[in-house]
């Protein structure tokens, strides 16, 4: 127990990408499933982070490749809020549960 | 002898602790950084009230006047006096307010100040800690605080609170950039993110000198992070009373209030880091304590945000946010290039 | 297409910059202005009511308390008004004192307004450094008068007291001094490219929209209206003066500024020019005039120019030592007048701005 | 490969701060709460970087993350919230079928976990302790097209969330 | 990984002493109860309508503008770590991306992204 | 042009750091008051004839004052300025004939108590024998300026009874 | 009964509707609502009284004349209040420690300042400068005007005077020292 090895990077990511998963299907405000989906992105991360030192130590992939996820991941917040508030100009609320339409 | 006043101090006490023996090492370790923590954080707070005071005084001697000089010899213990009377006065929580973020606000605000001067040398070898990646850990650190000013006003729930939030935001958002930027071109002349080799690297020319364009960057820009006059416009008196801070009374305030003067001293301290050559004596005036020569200029370039103070109107929002996006950061940009295609000439005619 | 929410804000009664209890209730969105309602009023004293219970010569120290900053223009604004009903002559000498000590308050109204405007842009030393001068000033009303700021200097037939010995030397060497320390406010709030840049092109005034809204004083004469009771009909012994009226030419907030800043200069000369007139002059400071006063029946309308335009007294008499009624044109009320158009659409820093440009006074205000 | 007391401490108290806050994210009713507990997640997922001798990946994590990506989510919210902070961040209808979701997920995420032969597999080598350098020179040569085509996306998302969220009045032009 | 422990210290110590401070202010100072005094401070008179309002869209295009520039600097840190021992050839890398991103500010700066409204 | 303006400004303030000061530190040293201020009143009660002019000239009702008939002459027996409502015009010492009322240069008449702060500037009892005609400066006259004694409760509250304090007794007179 | 008087004294501040009988009818309205202390010690509270009196910070609001000479005139470079480090003018009821009240209350401007006054924090005190403030001074027979200060706050220091010279107005500072510092000395007089 002493030891802190791979597989409790791994076990924390898996969870902390669960909360992120269960936000994302049940939270009404669409800002929070934007939220969410970075919790999930930052679950990757620990992931990357966690193989890049005990596989790769020497290559950086894994960091390299957080780097490029946290790029994503602030490009996803911009468009999605930016969406959001699009949408929001248009129908005036952010509640999930009104978007039942298909087009505006 | 003073040289090593503190070098020596921290010495002595590891030796000290090493001596007693049946401490293991890590144990002393932490005790000795506990210790120049301490120390830190202590000395921060006598700058902090020392640079109030001095504020106000110079703000008295640029007005005709004397300033405080009835508390203490010269007025020295006004600024106790007032941290104590604020220690003393109800903190009002307002009905309406987010009660817990408005009180952790004024909890946090001094965090990324103190956090800051963990990793700055202030003077030959000292250091409380020296990390790898000095520059870049400064700015995560000093981009927290805009959080923390946002959790301030807006948790108030008061109008003027939230016009100074977002103000707050908008502006130090924007100029962080021109920050970030701006000390690009020193990276690329030094090529370390560790402060000790950037005041390394300055032993011989002042990075000044050589990036002037960039100095003048981080200073206006480091001026408007630290929401001092023209960029006041957070705290704009005679506009939105007291922009994020106005609900907050009593130790809030004194918060706030210190954190602005750390956060004063802290971006003094990093432009005299980056681009005045750290603790290096000038001309050779080695004589005088690595960490006096810090001091000196550190002070000199609080002098001047003062002075600033005292002399500049306020700027308006709108030409603030114009001059960071439209004239800083395409001034810093270029400032990249320039400095790249310098260096590429300098190495091509291989000095 | 929706917009974003408009909010109000109050902005006062208690703030720093709005030069007293004025209240503006500002509709925003975001830092926009979309509308701006002045609230005003709270400093409602009733002077035009309290004056009817006082006889003529008790009105005079009321009348300092409306424009505090400019008392002896006020002063001066009543009595000749009393004077015109009753047709009081009144001696040379008193003339001359009443032109100094009223440009002298003018003089201390314009240095305040020019600090103040220093501090709602931003610059405190600015405020200090003219408080310094104003201070000087004061000294000089205070040995003349007795008070610092609420004179009540003139007297119908006259003014109470001569000048103290040596007075007008020492007024002579501040005047002297003058132009020097204007120098110095040029060169730290007017010459400022922040100042420039926070006070051009802001709230702009056209001449109509002033002639049509009866805006007076600098605000008028910022725009290029050259209409300055002092030239254009000359009261008292205002014709025996070489000035000129400073004119601007953009109607904006700079203009309104520096009109004020030139201002200073003008009286400066006024002052200069009486001075050396005075010394000719002797004689009573105080004409023959009845122990009670009791005007002939009628009434009287009688405006002069006062540090923020044009001031006018209105007093119906009917015959006993009390005036029936009075009432007072006061310019710095409807100078606000314009004030909701001027402030749309612009930010809440230009609040500040704009309503410092006017130089309002709230005890005018409200009266 | 025994770790020290420490890093042991240091890992639950960080793991345990990052699911914690975490769960409050989703939890709280008060969507600047969310924010907030959001930006404590990312401080504290720093820290887990830093023991996995990231420092750069963790600085970064708190510059872009805590200071630029929180900043502009609360900037977001401050945009489109007309009312009342309270009750801005509750649970829609399917909240059932989703924590059902997310549990079947973990099952079987735990399941195929169980049914993996995991190994041990450690390097033998530590990380270099300058690990800027490193990411630099790799950035440069050997993913030097990711690293364009990051500069690409970050564009593409400038330009679209700008043409997205533009003000109000362009578009209202635009419309008509 | 000490150092970094040092930093953890640091913060330990920075949230004591806020915290400290105001704890300690909450039990020397003297407290009052008033409903007036809980209520929201606006220039001395009631406030208005909602006081949580919504702000326009301009300043969430600044935060999002920083954001990318932001992640941008993530890039140039290290490049610029590198800057001394590198060919030309990534210094060329580097201006494209460089450029990449200043097409993106000239546009924000066209669409009137940077004006404030 | 742009950055001069700003230069020019750091060198005013500049110069203005270096330059004298004026402040006058205040309780050690005081700014020299003019003759003419108009301060705290004194009354020569010797040279005041009780007329009433002055009551009658302030636009204020600041004044009141008693007086009894003593023999053939009117004799002052109680002289209260309510410098609460005091303009400080100078309407007053301008209307006396006899050179009676006067101003001072003391500006101090700070009070912690509203009871406190009204002038009694005389306050006697009327002798009930006529005086001798050159009685003035008598042994037993009382002093042109008074401490001020508890004033009678009627005569503070003109328009409203004090509110505030009610608990002490008697203040403190400015010092 | 009392309690009722109070209600509706903080229903006017809430309200901005000036109405009169709320005000000045119990001397000790001011405290109906009782100051609490966690911590209360005799020696301690002598050294914050210390410290207060060193460290009053105005509430920067001017209601008419006076505020020029109070608030302008005294921080003005001759009389200079900063000596005393009172210069600090708080736009924010909540950062003030002293209300000068300078000028006219008039009864449109009368629920404000109670409002102010009710916001700011304990411990509070307050200045009455100016004839105006002390009784409601040249206007006292006015229509609109409250005559004075102490029908709506709690005044410490009275500076009479129309307006009071700024040395007056630093003696009335000082004198509040005293009153900080010396609470019993002053009520007892002295
Ligand atoms: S100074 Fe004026 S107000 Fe005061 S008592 Fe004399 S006449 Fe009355
Ligand atoms: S002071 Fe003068 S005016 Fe007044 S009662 Fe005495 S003599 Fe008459
Ligand atoms: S006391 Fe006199 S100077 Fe002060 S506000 Fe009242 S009228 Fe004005």
């Amino acid at each position: 127990m002493l030891t802190i090895s791979l597989t409790h990077y791994v076990v924390l990511s898996a969870l902390l990408f669960s909360i992120g998963l269960f936000g994302v299907l049940t939270k009404r405000n669409a800002v929070a499933v934007l939220i969410c989906i970075e919790l999930m992105l930052n679950a990757v991360n620990i992931n990357l982070v966690a193989f890049s030192k005990y596989i790769t130590p020497l290559d950086f992939t894994g960091q390299i490749f957080s780097i490029f996820v946290i790029t994503v991941a602030a490009a996803e917040v911009g468009v999605g809020l930016a969406i959001i508030i699009a949408i929001y100009r248009n129908r005036l609320t952010v509640d999930l549960d009104n978007f039942d339409w298909l087009k505006w | 002898m003073l040289e090593n006043l503190f070098v020596g101090t921290a010495d002595w006490l590891r030796s000290l602790l090493g001596g007693i023996g049946f401490l293991p090492t890590e144990i002393a370790e932490s005790i000795v950084l506990l210790v120049k923590l301490v120390a830190v954080l202590v000395f921060i707070l006598v700058n902090a009230l020392w640079l109030v005071y001095m504020e106000r005084k110079v703000a008295a001697f640029m007005q005709a006047r004397i300033g405080p000089n009835r508390v203490g010899p010269w007025g020295l213990l006004q600024t106790t006096c007032d941290i104590g009377k604020l220690i003393s006065k109800e903190i009002i929580i307002p009905k309406k307010a987010d009660k817990v973020v408005f009180l952790l606000a004024p909890v946090l605000i001094f965090l990324p100040p103190l956090m800051v001067f963990a990793v700055l040398p202030l003077g030959k070898n000292m250091a409380a800690l020296d990390l790898n990646i000095g520059v870049f850990y400064l700015l995560a650190i000093a981009s927290l605080s805009t959080l923390f000013f946002f959790m301030g006003g807006w948790a108030s729930n008061s109008k003027y609170s939230l016009l100074g939030a977002m103000r707050t935001v908008a502006q130090m958002v924007s100029y962080e950039l021109p920050l970030v930027l701006s000390l690009l071109g020193v990276i690329m002349i030094v090529g370390s993110l560790n402060l000790s080799d950037i005041i390394a690297a300055q032993e011989h020319t002042w990075l000044i000198f050589t990036q002037p364009i960039a100095f003048l960057i981080f200073f206006i820009a480091a001026v408007a992070e630290t929401n001092r006059c023209p960029f006041d416009l957070v705290e704009g008196e005679s506009e939105i009373i007291n922009g994020p801070y106005t609900e907050y009374g009593g130790m809030g305030f004194a918060m706030f209030f210190l954190a602005e003067y750390a956060n004063i001293m802290v971006v003094c301290a990093m432009a005299t880091i980056m681009f005045l050559g750290g603790w290096h004596a000038p001309f050779g005036l080695t004589f005088i304590p690595s960490w006096v020569w810090f001091f000196i200029k550190m002070y000199v370039l609080i002098f001047i945000v003062m002075q600033f103070r005292w002399t500049y109107p306020r700027i308006r929002i709108d030409q603030l946010m114009g001059f960071g996006w439209k004239v800083l950061v395409p001034l810093s940009l270029a400032n990249i290039f320039v400095t790249g295609i310098g260096m590429y000439i300098y190495r091509a005619i291989g000095w | 297409m929706l917009r974003t929410q408009e909010y109000v804000l109050n902005f006062g009664p208690q703030h720093p910059s709005t030069h007293g209890v004025f209240q503006i209730l500002l509709t925003l969105d975001g830092e926009r202005i979309v509308k701006a309602e002045p609230i005003c009023g709270y400093l409602h004293r009733g002077i035009e009511k309290l004056a009817e219970a006082r006889t003529y010569t008790q009105v005079i120290p009321y009348t300092d308390r409306m424009d505090y900053l400019a008392a002896m223009l006020q002063n001066v604004g009543y009595v000749q008004a009393v004077e015109k009903l009753m047709g009081i002559e009144v001696p040379e000498r008193a003339e001359y004192l009443r032109v100094i000590s009223g440009e002298l308050s003018r003089l201390t109204s314009h240095v305040l307004a020019t600090g103040v405007y220093a501090l709602d842009v931003g610059g405190f030393t600015g405020f200090l450094l003219c408080f310094r001068e104003r201070e000087k000033m004061m000294d000089l009303l205070e040995e003349l008068t007795g008070s610092r700021m609420t004179l009540s200097y003139a007297r119908i037939g006259g003014v109470a007291d001569d000048v103290t010995e040596g007075w007008l030397d020492k007024l002579n060497k501040l005047m002297d001094e003058m132009p020097g320390y204007i120098e110095e406010y040029n060169g730290l709030i007017t010459g400022n490219e922040i100042f420039q840049a926070r006070t051009k092109f802001v709230g702009q005034l056209t001449p109509e929209t002033c002639i049509n809204y009866s805006l007076s004083g600098p605000v008028l004469r910022a725009s290029g209206v050259n209409y300055d009771l002092r030239k254009a009909m000359p009261y008292g012994i205002y014709d025996r003066f070489d000035f000129e009226v400073p004119l601007g030419t953009n109607g904006d907030c700079f203009d309104r500024f520096y009109c004020r800043v030139l201002e200073m200069e003008q009286s400066v000369r006024i002052i200069k020019q009486a001075i050396e007139q005075i010394k000719e002059v002797d004689g009573p400071v105080m004409a023959k005039v009845p122990k009670v006063l009791k005007p002939p029946k009628g009434e009287v309308y009688h405006e002069i120019e006062s540090s923020k335009g044009i001031i006018g007294y209105y007093i119906v008499s009917d015959g006993t030592n009390k005036p029936y009624r009075l009432h007072v044109r006061r310019p710095s009320f409807i100078n606000l007048g314009y004030l909701d158009e001027m402030l749309r659409g612009y930010l809440i820093a230009d609040v500040v701005a704009i309503l410092g440009s006017i130089d309002i006074v709230l005890g005018e205000v409200d009266c | 490969m025994e770790t020290s007391i420490y890093a042991v401490v240091a890992f639950y108290g960080l793991a345990a701060t990052i699911l914690g806050a975490a769960t409050m994210v989703v939890f709280m009713r008060n969507i600047v709460h969310s924010v907030l507990f959001l930006a404590i997640t990312f401080i504290a997922m720093a820290g887990l970087f830093l023991s996995l001798d990231a420092d750069f990946i963790a600085a970064v994590q708190v510059l872009v993350y805590a200071g630029a990506v929180c900043i502009m989510i609360v900037l977001g919210i401050m945009v489109i919230q007309r009312t009342d902070m309270n009750e801005t961040n509750l649970f829609n209808k399917q909240i059932m079928a989703g924590a059902g979701l997310t549990a079947l997920t973990v099952a079987f995420g735990a399941i195929f976990a169980g049914r993996t032969a995991w190994v041990e597999l450690v390097a033998a080598d530590a990380v270099p302790a300058n690990t800027v350098d490193a990411i630099g020179a790799l950035l440069l040569s050997k993913y030097v097209i990711p690293f364009e085509v990051a500069a690409l996306l970050l564009l593409v998302a400038l330009v679209g969330a700008i043409v997205l969220a533009r003000d109000e009045e362009v578009q209202a032009n635009a419309d008509n | 990984m000490s150092d970094w422990a040092g930093v953890f210290i640091f913060f330990t110590v920075a949230l004591v002493f806020g915290a400290g401070g105001i704890l300690t202010s909450f039990l020397i100072q003297p407290r009052r109860a008033n409903p007036v005094k809980m209520e929201e401070y606006e220039c001395g008179v009631p406030t208005i309508g909602p006081t949580w309002v919504q702000f326009r869209t301009s300043y969430f295009l600044y935060a999002l503008l920083f954001v990318i520039f932001d992640v941008e600097t993530i890039y140039l840190y290290p490049w610029a770590v590198r800057f001394n021992n590198m060919q030309i050839f990534t210094f060329i890398e580097m201006i494209i991306f460089i450029f990449i991103l200043i097409v993106g500010l000239w546009y924000a700066w066209k669409e009137g992204a940077l004006e404030w409204k | 042009m742009f950055g001069k303006g700003l230069v020019k400004g750091l060198q005013i303030t500049w110069k203005e750091f270096w330059a004298p000061k004026l402040t006058v530190q205040y309780p050690e040293k005081q700014h020299t008051v003019p003759e003419r201020f108009h301060g705290k009143f004194v009354l020569d009660v010797d040279k005041c004839i009780a007329c009433g002019l002055c009551a009658n000239a302030c636009p204020n009702r600041v004044i009141s004052l008693n007086k009894q008939k003593v023999g053939k002459k009117q004799y002052l027996t109680d002289y209260q300025m309510n410098i609460q409502y005091c303009l400080f015009c100078g309407l007053c010492v301008e209307s006396c004939n006899k050179d009676a009322l006067h101003f001072t240069k003391d500006f101090n008449m700070n009070q912690y108590f509203y009871k406190n702060i009204p002038l009694v500037l005389v306050r006697r009892e009327a002798p009930a024998e006529p005086l001798e005609e050159p009685a003035m400066g008598g042994e037993d006259q009382p002093k042109p300026k008074l401490k001020p004694q508890a004033p009678k409760e009627e005569k503070v509250a003109k328009p409203a009874a004090p509110a505030a304090e009610s608990e002490a007794a008697a203040g403190k007179e400015g010092q | 009964m009392e309690v009722n008087k109070e209600k509706s004294r903080i229903e006017t501040a809430k309200s901005g509707i000036w109405a009169p009988e709320y005000f000045g009818t119990n001397p000790d309205y001011h405290n109906m609502y009782e100051v609490k202390r966690v911590i209360s010690a005799a020696p301690l509270e002598k050294i914050l009284n210390l410290v207060r009196a060193h460290s009053i910070w105005p509430l920067g609001f001017g209601l008419a004349c006076c505020a020029i000479e109070a608030l302008m005139g005294a921080n003005g470079p001759r009389y200079d209040l900063s000596r005393f480090g009172y210069e600090v003018m708080r736009g924010s009821a909540r950062q003030a420690d002293v209300m000068v009240v300078a000028g006219t209350i008039t009864k449109k401007a009368a629920p404000f300042v109670l409002r102010l006054w009710e916001q700011m924090p304990e411990p509070k005190w307050c200045i009455a400068v100016g004839s105006c403030a002390i009784s409601g001074g040249p206007f006292v027979d006015s229509y609109y005007v409250v005559p004075g200060a102490n029908k709506v706050v709690p005044v410490d220091v009275y500076i009479p005077g129309c307006p009071p010279r700024p040395d007056a107005i630093l003696e009335g500072f000082i004198m509040l020292k005293d009153k900080i510092l010396n609470k019993r000395k002053v009520v007892a007089g002295q």
